[in-house]
């Protein structure tokens, strides 16, 4: 009991995924219209979240994150060895920041855009985080999956209830999309529960000891399909991804910051964290076949986000793109590259969470999203116009920004190991040019075209609020990545030593458990040593 | 002795059991389903379970079917309403479905260990089976926890009952999104018709 | 047929034999009671024609019974209408069965309980029995097909199941301390203690009541109220059917009371003197037993004839509102108590 | 009672009993007289239960018939309320009639 | 000299200064255009004072390069410093981005006094001025990839200053993303080098280059050898930055900015980047003969493509442009050549005269109120002395008429040729030499000399610029004229070593182990011939255009000669004047076709094929559904049916089995 209450109330990670499920209670005693009170309330709860992160991050600094460490395990399921365990390493704890710090963001952004059912709102949006955060942490497979599904929900429900006039098939593609990918993975993960019982005798999920499991390659393959879909529906990776357009234009505009700040990033952080570590081989094996996909996913995504007509379908195919470099940087399996892939993330999140927040002010001064209805604006709103200029140029791709940081570590890393597709990739931010300026063009410059626009009010300060906290990190990402770098560097590459040596390993003919050494050597601690 | 009675009240259970489904004035059923409750009784008497065959007049006789009853007169169910042509292929595959079950259950019977000890005499009533005593320690005991839910279950079938059957008041027949019915809301006014 | 069994069978007949006879004269007795004694409360001579103190008015009033037409209403529901007086009768006798009226008896090195049916069920049995008379009314509203008959059967099926519950509790209440359902470890145990009232006070209450309601009496007569459904589930009845239900309600009357004094006055016993079990002891405890079912039945009549008759819905609130909750307390009270080992 | 009546003659009782209260579960379309069917099976289960509770001489078989009784109890209760509920809305309770239940 | 790293960033934070006075604007105060002034002057004035004190420091320590690293990028094993370096080819291009630059911010002061977008266009200027000088002192490709995308970046924000304008915004949209394919091979060549040396920093990957040339040699991609795919990267993108074939496009529109932005950007400083880099790499280009080459043709041949178009433009900044563009091409053929010191400096005069030819044009076409068509001016000389007088001498300088600037520059080049034994490439230079001279003046005499040919409210508003914009023009002038004495030739200087460039930026040339660099000597006499043939070239080309414009034999105003011209060889002339129709050649075939390629991408692989499949699945589980409840009838009994004939069914499996 106590240790319950030491779980739940210390400075754990338990606190920080669940205070904002638990937080969702005070919401039913507020009325119903009282709007104000909730919002209120909401930026506050999100804030202590932010300052929960921001300490929990701090005080375990020390360690510098190199393997993953938490609050210890506890039996959660026994019968099936499955496992309440988070822990945190350098690979999760950026992504975990650019959570809690998205989420007053998003509340902020959305004053204005959400005019009904707020409670419910406030509590979609606290219940997304715990999920979340919880998928981020979770150091048991299952315990991953299970919190990998509890995203979904929320999200459902932001699109489906606030979203716009085609919310609901929206919604239904977001959920089949996502749902279809993760029930295989849930097979496959009880698979490897259920082979792991079989090779050590005892049932069990937990990342550690799945680590520890060698499996021969025709297994290998199938598991790592299974994972890989989800994941790469989640991302998405080419075919996969026209769930996302649809998703972004429907979503309110706290949704898709947050969809595309956050929930893409799950699926290149699933690569990262299972279906890489997991199944070595695989991985090698399907190489070719993710590095093209994702080449296909740069260039595809910047070509069809040229043609579009609707400002959020822009930036959704640039999201495609975008995390199109960041799969390429995965399958590199270079060091240099996976820094930039995580820096990447987190400078998607950012530079094109910015840029949602933008087209949604847009949004909710003319209610239209349409490049056709606007154009000149930068002469009534030169804040908005510097914002917008700002976020797209760092989503560009221009040195000094975050976006080129993220992009130049993955290419030249890729380049590395992976030779012409990486030169093919870096043909990618030729054509990010090309659309994003567009955005530019379309929106702020030229001639006002509409009257509606002439009399359009400047960005308020809330809004202001809500764009200053993402561009200063755009900037110091760009100026000084090191700090954002640091920290991932020792337990990216206890990975990827990992994944080297298990390939150097002889192949397994039947399910085998590795020494422990093997594991010992993942989350050995070599402080940013170049091999 | 005991095997006539057994045959009596087994007989009489049968036939009234068939009353029961095949009459179609749902008062006559209630009644001859009383007269079925009845000779089950009996026949616990017989089992030696006397506390179950008084429950099960106390109760079922006594309190449920008065309150079929009841209702059955409230509504002034006369006869049922559509005509059996309706579904032929739902009737007649019930009654064969009802039969065949029946048989299976008989050959299951006959086939099993039962069979074998059928006619064997058993062994006498021991005062632990009959007693009350011995069921009420047990339900104060190793059962407490059932007792205690099935007490809750009561409750709650009180509380649902009372609210589901309650006349809804003005307010709830004016609210939106409720179907207002043709002719007066509450069911005890209406006489048969 | 074993010795055995031919000797407890006679002795059973015998023992039914008194129980018949005692129930059955009670009609006469009480429909001659009930209206002298009306008389007497509204200060007027009522029957006093026939015999001493129109002592013979029941037996006219029971052959113009036998020797009236029966009418058979042709919208009857046939089968309910004729079954219905004989299921009143039936359940009303019956009961008296488990009744205990008088010590055991010892005859020639054979201990005979004094009760018919000497079950340990007994209580329930009792109970039981009982709640399947409401079935006689049920099936004469509804199968006279007469919807004043209809409503009466109406309110007597829901009146008696309402308070049935209260009495239920408060017998059960009443046998607690005793831990048996059969009477005479009631009886026995209210000799070697005290009468059952004392500590039971609410219960009886509730019981006294009860009763009333179950008995289809005033001031809970409404299933038969002559103002309101002009008689209710027996108006299409006449005739010896008519007169099986008027049996019927002062037999119920009858057993009930014996239940009562059972319950809670000691039954056939008296405090502190110890009847011996020989037949004087017999015929002692029989007529304690009578003497105190008189009393009883006379507080029927009395109160019949004091109270005005309740609305239907003060009827039930009163039942479920206010008999109903006291009987829990009660019963909880007492189960605690007796836990307690205070009883 | 030394129990001179086989076992397997009360089951095979109750067999019969539940088969023509499914039956006319099934084939009726007042649905009071499903009702009183079901009941019918419930009373089947219940003998089922005391006969084995005797054959085995445990006490268990009657238990669970007491729970059962308590149980029919309280279905019986809402069941009817529900039937007082429905009528008041659709005017009849001729499950034919009550097809709302549709895709 | 520690301060080094302060250079660049004075400039930024200028404009960091600029925007938060801005931000006060939006509050409602707008800032004070004092303010603005001192700010926008201040921030390159100091970091013009301090590039000179640090140059001054730096001849102690010459020729040894100064390298200040600030903090270092880390990720694995890769390290990319934060650094900047101090070495002679540095040294120059700081000199003349920080001079020319401070001059063109204090003339824009006049030029945009009464602009409204004035505090903008100085945090843009500055912003650029930033990014310029973290390009030339940047130690390693990293930092100076910054530089050279931050000066796209200002490039596009003033070339769509006149951002409520149509064209202007399109313009600097045309030219960002030109630039970025050129960007794109230079990212690719970085990415070669970071694979193959783990680093881009200077003096860590020219010494090994220069020690084992071995590896950098070996066959590698594209059927080039390493060294030759990384300069063959590089040079890609200098041909976006610096307007070489095919990437020139851009150019041209981009003077639809700002004059002094056209004069800064477009001629003077950001363009010259891609030479710049060229030299800077010239340890790999010396690697790469081939490629070098290739050089010098595509130099030559924008040279003389650029000066064809140049002939035929009305728009007095469209001809400066286009000769900025073949000026560019002078410089990448010498540097192809090898004569990186000579491109150098030809980079530093053209600094000097195509800046102050550009704020000439500048002026007139202040007074001319924003009118840029020379047909409609014409005997301007009277109203603007100053400008007129500066003017010619950018004129002189260009057309390379000793002892002007361009002379020497120019002659460097030309004998690079000739000595390189390129007797082609040194025609086509000799010929756009004759060219430039010819268009140069016939810009002259349009603007200059003859009648008016503007209306009267213009001919009433002519007059003089103020000193703030005549100023530079006068200094500017000046060194057109003495910046070629820093480089005059051998033969020239009669003995006395009087070529100091040359030794200057010797020490910047690395010589590779094994391959000598090549010394073009020369008899004297072969080149004193070819100095006067090009001067020849030069003068004759001056009279041709006075003849044509000036003095008309047949009384034809330059206009209507030019009519006159077009009638004569109309082809010819067409396609001249439309730039031998590059833009739309390049629409068609790249433009359009790749818009209708996304167009069918999103509608048919993503609306048809990938949606098509899953809605195609969900209808189908639909119309499965859709027979399936066909037997959920509604009626409880038949469920009820269902149901009990499931557990007979169940009941038979287990009981019965």
């Amino acid at each position: 009991m106590d240790a319950l209450l030491a779980l739940a109330l210390g400075d754990t990670l338990t606190r920080l995924v669940f205070f904002p499920a638990a937080a969702c209670l005070p919401l039913l005693f507020f009325r119903r219209e009282a709007f104000r009170a909730v919002k209120v309330y909401a930026l506050a709860v999100s804030l202590v979240e932010l300052a929960l992160g921001a300490g929990y991050v701090w005080t375990h600094a020390g360690g510098g994150f190199a393997r993953l460490a938490g609050d210890g395990a506890y039996r959660w399921i026994p019968s099936y060895g499955a496992r309440y365990e988070l822990a945190m390493d350098g690979i999760s704890m950026p992504l975990v920041v650019l959570t809690v710090l998205l989420l007053p963001i998003v509340l902020l952004a959305s004053f204005r855009g959400i005019d009904r059912h707020w409670r419910s709102f406030a509590a979609s949006f606290l219940l997304l985080t715990t999920g979340v955060l919880g998928t981020l942490l979770a150091a048991d497979v299952l315990l991953f999956y299970v919190f990998w599904e509890v995203m979904l929900v929320p999200m459902y429900l932001l699109i489906g209830i606030w979203g716009g006039e085609r919310r609901i098939y929206a919604a239904v593609k977001f959920f089949l999309f996502t749902m279809a990918g993760s029930l295989l993975m849930l097979v496959a993960i009880l698979w490897m529960g259920w082979t792991y019982h079989g090779a050590a005798g005892a049932w069990s999920f937990a990342y550690r000891d799945l680590l520890r499991l060698d499996l021969p390659p025709h297994a290998q393959l199938w598991l790592f399909a299974a994972f890989a879909l989800a994941f790469a529906i989640k991302v998405p990776i080419f075919p996969f991804h026209t769930w996302l357009p649809d998703a972004h234009v429907e979503a309110p505009t706290g949704g898709s910051v947050i969809l595309a700040g956050i929930l893409l990033k799950l699926g290149t952080y699933g690569f990262l964290r299972f279906a890489l570590p997991l199944f070595p081989r695989a991985a090698a094996a399907a190489r070719p076949l993710l590095v093209s996909l994702a080449l296909v996913g740069i260039l595809y995504g910047a070509l069809v986000a040229w043609v579009q007509v609707d400002m959020k379908k822009l930036v959704a195919y640039s999201s495609i793109a975008h995390l199109g470099f960041v799969m390429l940087g995965l399958f590199a399996f270079d060091l240099v590259a996976w820094q930039g892939a995580l820096l990447q993330m987190v400078n998607h999140g950012l530079s094109t969470g910015a840029l949602f927040l933008c087209v949604g002010m847009l949004y909710d001064r003319r209610h239209t999203k349409l490049f056709a209805e606007f154009g000149g604006l930068a002469k009534v709103m030169p804040l908005f116009a510097f914002f917008l200029v700002f976020a797209t140029l760092a989503s560009v791709g221009l040195p000094a920004l975050n976006g080129f940081a993220g992009e130049f570590l993955i290419l030249a890393g890729s380049y590395r190991t992976l030779g012409w597709p990486a030169a093919v990739a870096t043909f990618g931010i030729v054509l990010a040019a090309i659309y994003l300026l567009k955005l530019l063009q379309l929106t702020l410059w030229g001639p006002i075209t509409k009257d509606a626009n002439r009399t359009l009010k400047d960005l308020s300060a809330r809004e202001i609020w809500t764009l200053v906290p993402l561009c200063v990190l755009m900037l110091w990402i760009g100026v000084v990545p090191e700090t954002f770098l640091k920290p991932s560097r020792a337990a990216l590459d206890g990975v990827l030593t990992a994944y080297q040596q298990r390939m150097a390993a002889p192949v397994a003919s039947a399910p085998a458990l590795l020494r422990p050494a093997a594991t010992e050597a993942a989350a050995r601690v070599p402080e940013g040593s170049p091999r | 002795m005991e095997t006539a009675i057994f045959l009596l009240f087994a007989a009489l259970a049968v036939v009234s059991a068939v009353v029961v489904v095949a009459h179609r004035n749902p008062v006559h059923a209630t009644m001859s389903l009383v007269l079925t409750l009845f000779s089950v009784a009996v026949l616990f008497v017989l089992l030696g379970a006397p506390f179950l065959a008084a429950l099960q007049i106390l109760i079922y006789a006594g309190a449920i079917l008065v309150l079929f009853l009841f209702v059955i007169m409230l509504l002034n169910v006369q006869r049922e309403e559509t005509p059996y042509h309706g579904q032929p292929v739902q009737r007649w595959a019930a009654i064969l479905g009802a039969a065949v079950f029946c048989g299976m259950l008989a050959m299951l019977l006959f086939r099993s260990s039962l069979a074998s000890n059928g006619g064997a005499p058993l062994g006498p009533l021991t005062e632990s089976l009959v007693s009350f005593k011995g069921l009420a320690a047990d339900l104060f005991s190793v059962d407490l926890l059932p007792f205690e839910i099935v007490g809750l279950l009561l409750l709650v079938a009180v509380i649902g009952a009372s609210a589901v059957a309650k006349r809804p008041t003005a307010e709830e027949r004016l609210a939106p999104g409720r179907r207002l019915p043709e002719g007066p809301l509450d069911g005890a006014e209406d006489q048969p018709r | 047929m074993s010795p055995e069994l031919t000797a407890n069978l006679a002795a059973t007949a015998a023992k039914m034999v008194v129980a018949l006879g005692m129930l059955l004269t009670v009609v006469p007795v009480m429909v001659w009671v009930e209206r002298r004694g009306s008389a007497l409360m509204q200060d007027r001579p009522g029957p006093n024609r026939l015999g001493p103190f129109g002592l013979f008015q029941a037996l006219a009033d029971a052959l113009k019974f036998f020797f009236k037409e029966d009418v058979t209403p042709t919208a009857v529901d046939r089968v309910m209408y004729l079954a219905a007086p004989v299921l009143v009768l039936l359940p009303a006798l019956t009961t008296f069965s488990v009744i205990p009226f008088g010590p055991d008896l010892l005859w020639n090195g054979r201990r005979i309980p004094l009760l018919v049916a000497d079950v340990d069920a007994g209580v329930l049995l009792f109970l039981a029995l009982g709640s399947l008379g409401v079935y006689g009314l049920v099936m004469a509203g509804y199968g006279s097909n007469n919807k004043f008959s209809l409503l009466g059967s109406l309110r007597a099926s829901a009146q008696l199941i309402s308070y049935e519950l209260a009495l239920t509790l408060a017998v059960v209440a009443a046998i607690l301390p005793v831990g048996s359902f059969r009477l005479p470890d009631v009886v026995a145990y209210q000799q070697a203690h005290v009468w059952t009232v004392l500590p039971q006070i609410l219960g009886f209450l509730v019981f006294l009541v009860a009763s009333f309601a179950e008995t289809n009496r005033l001031p809970f007569d409404l299933a038969e109220a002559e103002s309101e459904l002009i008689a209710g589930f027996h108006t299409e009845y006449s005739a010896m059917r008519f007169a099986s239900f008027f049996m019927a309600e002062y037999i119920a009357m009858t057993s009930l009371s014996a239940l009562g004094v059972t319950l809670y006055f000691g039954g056939w016993s008296l405090p502190g003197i110890h009847l011996g079990n020989g037949w004087l002891g017999a015929v002692l405890g029989l007529l304690v037993l009578t003497a105190k079912i008189a009393v009883a039945l006379a507080v029927f009549v009395w109160v019949r004839w004091t109270f005005p008759r309740f609305r239907y819905d003060q009827l039930m609130r009163l039942g479920w509102k206010v008999l109903l909750p006291i009987a829990l307390v009660n019963f909880l009270l007492t189960a605690v108590l007796t836990l307690l080992g205070k009883i | 009672m030394s129990g001179t009546v086989p076992i397997s003659w009360y089951l095979v009782l109750a067999a019969l009993l539940f088969a023509i209260g499914a039956a006319g579960a099934l084939t009726r379309r007042n649905g009071i007289s499903i009702f009183l069917s079901i009941e019918l099976m419930l009373n089947a289960a219940n003998l089922t239960l005391v006969a084995y509770s005797r054959l085995w001489g445990e006490r268990t078989g009657q238990l669970v018939v007491f729970f059962v009784l308590a149980v029919a109890a309280a279905e019986a209760a809402v069941g009817l309320a529900l039937f007082i509920a429905i009528y008041r809305q659709r005017r009849t309770i001729d499950v034919n009639r009550l097809n709302l239940m549709r895709w | 000299m520690h301060l080094l790293w302060l250079i660049p960033l004075l400039p930024i934070l200028g404009t960091a200064m600029l925007g938060a006075i801005g931000a006060l604007g939006a509050i409602g105060r707008r800032p004070p255009k004092a303010l603005v002034t001192l700010i926008g002057l201040g921030a390159p004035g100091l970091s013009l004072a301090l590039a000179l004190a640090c140059l001054a420091r730096y001849a102690a320590i010459y020729p040894r390069p100064y390298e200040q690293t600030l903090y270092a990028w880390t990720a694995g094993p890769l390290h990319l410093d934060v650094a900047f370096l101090l070495d002679p080819l540095s040294a120059v291009m700081l000199f003349v981005v920080t001079f020319v630059g401070f001059l063109i911010h204090v003339y824009s002061v006049g030029y945009m006094g009464h602009e409204e977008g004035y505090r903008r266009y100085f945090a843009y200027l500055n912003l650029f001025m930033g990014a310029m000088l973290l390009l030339i002192l940047g130690a390693n490709y990293l930092v100076t990839f910054v530089g050279w995308e931050g000066v796209g970046l200002c490039s596009y924000l003033l070339i769509g200053f006149y951002y409520d304008q149509d064209f202007p915004p399109y313009a600097g949209k045309k030219a960002f993303i030109v630039n970025r394919v050129g960007d794109f091979a230079f990212l690719v060549g970085m990415f070669a080098l970071v694979a193959r040396y783990g680093t881009l920093r200077y003096l860590d990957v020219f010494p090994r280059l220069a020690a084992d040339p071995g590896p950098a040699l070996a066959p590698y991609a594209l059927g080039l050898t390493f060294a030759g795919f990384v300069a063959l990267c590089f040079f890609v993108g200098a041909m976006g930055k610096s307007a070489q074939i095919p990437l020139y496009v851009w150019l041209p529109d981009a003077m639809a900015g700002p004059t002094p932005v056209s004069a800064l950007i477009h001629a003077a400083t950001m363009v010259t980047a891609g030479v710049y880099m060229v030299a800077r790499s010239n340890a790999i280009y010396q690697l790469a003969p081939g490629v070098s080459g290739f050089v010098a043709a595509i130099g030559a041949l924008t040279a003389i493509f650029a000066a064809t178009i140049g002939l035929a433009q009305n728009d007095i900044k469209k001809v400066l442009a286009y000769s900025t563009v073949s000026q560019l091409g002078y410089m990448f053929l010498a540097a192809g050549l090898g004569a990186y010191t000579a491109s150098i400096f030809h980079l530093m005069t053209h600094a000097f005269f195509k800046a102050l030819l550009f704020l000439g044009s500048g002026s007139v076409i202040h007074a001319m109120g924003g009118e840029q068509d020379m047909r409609r001016m014409g005997g301007l000389k009277r109203a603007l002395p100053v400008t007129y007088w500066t003017f010619v001498v950018g004129a002189l300088a260009i057309a390379g008429i000793p002892p002007l600037a361009g002379f020497f520059s120019k002659d460097a080049i030309l004998a690079a040729a000739a000595g390189g034994g390129q007797w082609l490439l040194y025609l086509v230079g000799l010929v756009t030499a004759g060219l430039t001279a010819f268009y140069m003046f016939r810009a002259v005499f349009l603007t200059f000399h003859g009648e008016f040919r503007g209306s009267d409210d213009e001919r009433h508003h002519l007059h003089e610029s103020p000193p703030v914009m005549t100023l530079p023009l006068v200094v500017l002038a000046a060194g057109a004229v003495a910046a070629g004495w820093l480089g005059i030739p051998a033969v020239l200087s009669f003995g006395a070593r009087l070529d100091r460039f040359d030794r200057f930026l010797e020490p910047t040339l690395w010589t590779i182990a094994g391959h000598p660099r090549a010394v073009h000597e020369m008899g004297a006499g072969t080149e004193l011939g070819l100095i006067a043939l090009s001067v020849a070239v030069a003068v004759a080309g001056i009279l041709l255009a006075r003849r044509l414009y000036d003095r008309p034999s047949d009384g034809l105003t330059g206009p209507q000669e030019d009519a006159a011209i077009a009638a004569r060889f109309p082809g010819l002339y067409r396609t001249l004047a439309n730039k031998y129709y590059v833009d739309e050649l390049y629409d068609r075939a790249i433009v359009r076709p790749l818009a209708r390629l996304s167009g069918f991408l999103w509608k048919w692989i993503d609306g048809f094929v990938v949606d098509g499949s899953v809605n195609g699945s969900a209808s189908l589980a639909d119309l499965l559904g859709g027979f399936g409840s066909l037997t959920t009838t509604g009626n409880v009994r038949n469920y009820a049916l269902y149901f009990f004939l499931g557990v007979l069914g169940l009941f038979w499996w287990i009981a019965l089995s």
